[in-house]
């Protein structure tokens, strides 16, 4: 018997979940029309005025990809969970935080990607500071992986939970706040034409100790769930 | 003693409200967290005793079932 | 080695890896000293690390102190305005300070006095001019009784501000 | 091997009725402590020069801050133990620990605003200190809610540790927030010990009144930790005695 | 609590039933045994070494199949079963025909959300014929399978025991085996 190796087994999965994407492609397309109409519900509800919308332009966009993440959490696990693949997966001769960290990047790949790409859009709408455009695209690049990594460990703890909806988000969004927190800041500071590479760095650390550490306690919370 | 009086004590140098605030909601809280872990333990311990006395009726109810001949079954079938 | 054992390396290393690399960004962020505010010095001259200038209709965040006697209340409104010189130590004030004026329209706190440290969130117009949207005043980590101060009368009002309060504040 | 010799005291039974005896003695003192400390702070300690007698709030507000991160980080290192060598009573400590720690960090923030009322000219301010306060607050109803969630008390307290593993990643930003960004929170006053500014007159009712609430935080997470114990021991035999016994001492 | 006390040692060739009427705690054994669920108390052995310490080298050599097939609806057939059997490092190559072992021969391109409960359950099973591991373990596999289904399984376990191997599986049905070559564990519903 061959031993698959890590990346092979990485691969694997990494094809098999934007494979499953692409054919319900309602699962990509849905959190993203949630993140566009969420932005724009904003300026309806404040008002058009622009140096307001410019002000609170970095917040909303944040929190909406907060949001539109969290909406979108639920693939991650929980299907795999109903049909008995994930049990599939954890009885697999691979080590489990290479499956978990493979359906995190897949994950990344099919939400945080696309809201990557239509963010500038959005933030033309809500005229944000012409200094902050850099900033907010570093941001997102830093920030949406640490969403699916730290939202995976939500889904892994909730998945074997009936009613696993409302308590996920009570038990992610308060892991976001920091990267919320850094991420506006630096925009914010970028629009005071200031150096932002301070929130910049505190964003990576907390990409890079997400990535070290969230898939192993996926993997133990998966083992809970599924127990 | 700071205060010459009681009033002057209920008023807190003019921030009696804030003070009192403080003090009455902690008070509050902390009482209210004494009750609820106190029924609580009862409460588990009243879930055991119920859990108890219904598993001796399944056993007893058992035994019952056991100690019939067997026949009687087969005729309700 | 057996092929067990140099997986584990490998996941070993990258966890270690990993780590270092977050240890390296939470130091080199520390050192960057990230704040929003401005020195009413930097106000004229730019931030003092980065060269930085703030301009008209910005909106900033700027903290000093009160100077004494500059402080005008508007009779008819809340309406208030003051200067703010940059914080020093020890405390004192001089013609020669740069200071910005800040008005405001609004309930000034209780802790706000001549010669106390604040921080204003505002817009800046007109080069040295912050409308100011929210006024707050900074506090220091000494408490002592009254008596005790009236015991060291001649000290000037603020002599209590540490060392590090003035560090940590800027 | 650390586990094993810490096996005898690892029994559910012992550590039941060893925590059963100490509960009574910490709520004493815990009385003792309290009514002295908070009677000192709210008539004899001086008033602030500046702040004058909202200062008061120090005595609540500064304990239950301490003690609101305090026991978030006991309850992290019972849920570590408890992952590491699965020792369930650990578990069991940690699933104690989260309610007690939630109020506190509710006092914490209740007094705070009370304070920065009159003191800031805010209720409210969104600086580090008070965020991640809040944020703590959060975390602590997330994990009594994951621990809620699960009928199974021994998988509950096992995702709630890793739950409260993860969240601990909050603390190190709590602590060093003051640091990274420029707040209106003061330095902390009491973390200099040896030279804490503020006058004795003023320190020491603080030290009685945390003690105090120390005494209390303890015995209340005795009782916590035998409702626990009971809770996921029912089907043991000392315990289905334990309840039988105490239903006959009821009934007569 | 389920049960107590249970100690059972299985050995290669062994094909074991376990017996027991609903809510007896068939499946929580079973899960347990495969390293699923972790047991209130006590341990599983496989060839000395405890399965927590050494998860990898014992799944290496675990085919388990659960109540839920884990067949993803919106994979085909062949993609299904390919992807089991690359995740647990077999080769998929001859997949196509391993399905008509299973008498999906012609399905091979469907999607499986188009397939019936039954046909989901055949496609997990067919990784029992490419499967190199040494242990079965089986939970109702004969649920939605035809009588020529539950023969040509059977004829299955016969050999891979034969070969080596061991079978734990439950089951309703009396399995058309010698009766010495089935060793039966019976548990009991428990009354306190």
């Amino acid at each position: 018997m061959t031993q698959l190796s890590y990346r092979a087994a990485f691969g694997l999965i990494v094809k098999r979940d934007l494979m499953i994407a692409f054919r319900h492609r309602d699962d990509i397309i849905n959190p993203l029309l949630f993140f566009v109409i969420v932005v724009t519900l904003f300026p309806l509800g404040i008002g058009p005025e622009s140096t307001t919308l410019a002000r609170i332009a970095p917040g909303i966009i944040w929190v909406a990809a907060l949001l539109a993440t969290l909406l979108s959490l639920d693939r991650l696990f929980k299907s795999d969970h109903a049909d008995g693949s994930l049990e599939q997966m954890l009885l697999s001769p691979q080590p489990i935080f290479i499956l978990v960290l493979a359906k995190i990047v897949a994950h990344w790949l099919l939400t945080g990607l696309p809201l990557i790409l239509i963010a500038p859009l959005l933030a033309v709408l809500l005229h944000l500071n012409e200094h902050s455009y850099g900033a907010l695209m570093l941001t997102l690049l830093l920030g949406t992986p640490v969403l699916s990594l730290l939202g995976a460990i939500g889904v892994a703890l909730t998945v074997g939970i009936k009613k696993g909806g409302v308590l996920l988000s009570l038990l992610v969004l308060p892991l976001y706040i920091p990267v919320l927190i850094f991420a506006t800041s630096a925009i914010d500071t970028a629009a005071m034409n200031l150096p932002y590479n301070g929130q910049l760095a505190i964003i990576a650390a907390i990409f890079f100790a997400s990535l070290t550490l969230a898939p192993f306690a996926v993997s133990a919370a998966l083992k809970v769930s599924t127990n | 003693m700071q205060f010459d009086s009681f009033s002057a004590f209920i008023a807190m140098g003019g921030y009696g409200f804030y003070v009192w605030l403080s003090y009455g909601v902690s008070l509050m809280a902390l009482a209210l967290l004494v009750f609820s872990s106190l029924t609580n333990h009862k409460k588990i311990k009243q879930q055991i005793a119920q859990r108890q006395k219904r598993e001796t009726k399944l056993r007893q109810a058992a035994e019952l079932q056991n100690a019939q001949p067997r026949a009687d079954i087969s005729h309700k079938t | 080695m057996n092929p067990r054992r140099k997986k584990r390396l490998t996941i070993v290393t990258s966890m270690i890896i990993g780590l270092g690399v977050v240890a390296g960004l939470v130091l080199y962020a520390l050192s960057q000293n990230i704040d929003l505010f401005y020195k009413p010095s930097e106000i004229y001259n730019g931030k003092q690390d980065t060269g930085l200038k703030a301009i008209n209709g910005q909106r900033l965040r700027i903290g000093g102190l009160v100077v004494p006697g500059s402080v005008n209340r508007n009779s008819e409104s809340l309406k208030v305005s003051f200067k703010l010189a940059d914080m020093r130590m020890p405390i004192s004030f001089s013609e020669t300070d740069a200071t910005v004026t800040v008005s405001y329209d609004g309930i000034l706190p209780d802790l706000f006095r001549e010669g106390q440290g604040i921080v204003a969130n505002g817009i800046l117009v007109n080069g040295n001019i912050i409308e100011a949207s929210e006024v707050l005043a900074k506090h220091d980590e000494n408490y002592m009784p009254r008596e005790l101060l009236d015991d060291a009368v001649e000290k000037p009002a603020n002599s209590s501000y540490s060392k590090n309060l003035l560090e940590t504040t800027y | 091997m650390m586990w094993k010799w810490l096996h005898p005291y690892a029994n559910p039974e012992i550590s039941y009725h060893f925590a059963g005896k100490i509960l009574p003695w910490c709520a004493r003192l815990a009385f003792v402590f309290l009514a002295i400390g908070l009677t000192w702070a709210l008539l004899f300690a001086p008033a602030d020069y500046q702040q004058g007698d909202t200062f008061r709030i120090f005595y609540l507000h500064v304990p239950a801050a301490m003690l609101s991160m305090g026991i978030y980080l006991g309850m992290a290192i019972a849920a570590l133990s408890s992952l590491v060598w699965q020792l369930r009573l650990a578990d069991a400590t940690a699933a104690a620990m989260a309610p007690i720690g939630a109020t506190f960090t509710f006092i914490a923030l209740i007094t705070g605003a009370a304070w920065g009322k009159p003191m800031w000219g805010t209720w409210w301010i969104w600086d580090a200190r008070l965020t991640s306060e809040l944020i703590l607050l959060f975390l602590y109803l997330g994990v009594i809610a994951l621990h809620n969630a699960f009928e199974d008390k021994n998988l509950a307290g096992k995702a709630a540790g890793i739950l409260a593993l993860v969240g601990v990643i909050n603390l190190p930003i709590i602590k060093y927030s003051v640091e990274w960004w420029n707040t209106l929170h003061q330095g902390a006053t009491v973390s200099k010990l040896g030279q804490p500014s503020m006058t004795a007159d003023m320190f020491w009712p603080f030290v009685v009144c945390f003690i105090g609430f120390a005494f209390f935080v303890t015995a209340l997470i005795c009782l916590r930790f035998r409702s626990e114990i009971l809770n996921r021991n029912s089907m043991r035999p000392w315990v289905r005695e334990l309840v039988a016994t105490e239903e006959k001492v009821h009934a007569v | 609590m389920l049960f107590e006390a249970l100690n059972i040692e299985i050995f290669a060739g062994d094909i074991v039933q376990v017996e027991g009427p609903n809510g007896a705690g068939k499946t929580s054994l079973l899960r347990i045994l495969s390293g699923l669920s972790q047991p209130y108390d006590g341990k599983v052995y496989f060839q000395d070494n405890s399965i927590n310490q050494h998860r990898e080298a014992f799944h290496q050599d675990l085919l388990y199949l659960g109540h839920l097939p884990g067949v993803k609806d919106e994979m085909t057939a062949q993609e299904n079963l390919e992807f089991n059997l690359a995740l647990h490092g077999l080769n998929s190559d001859t997949a196509e025909q391993t399905l008509a072992e299973v008498n999906l021969l012609g399905f091979e391109d469907a999607l499986a959300a188009h397939l019936s409960a039954g046909q989901h359950r055949r496609i997990s099973l067919a990784r029992l014929w490419q499967s190199q591991a040494k242990v079965w373990i089986l939970d109702e596999p004969f649920t939605a399978i035809d009588k020529l289904g539950v023969e040509k399984l059977t004829q299955l376990f016969l050999q891979h025991t034969d070969n080596g191997g061991c079978v734990i599986l439950t089951t309703h049905q009396d399995l058309s085996l010698p009766a010495e070559r089935v060793k039966k564990i019976t548990l009991a519903y428990r009354f306190y």
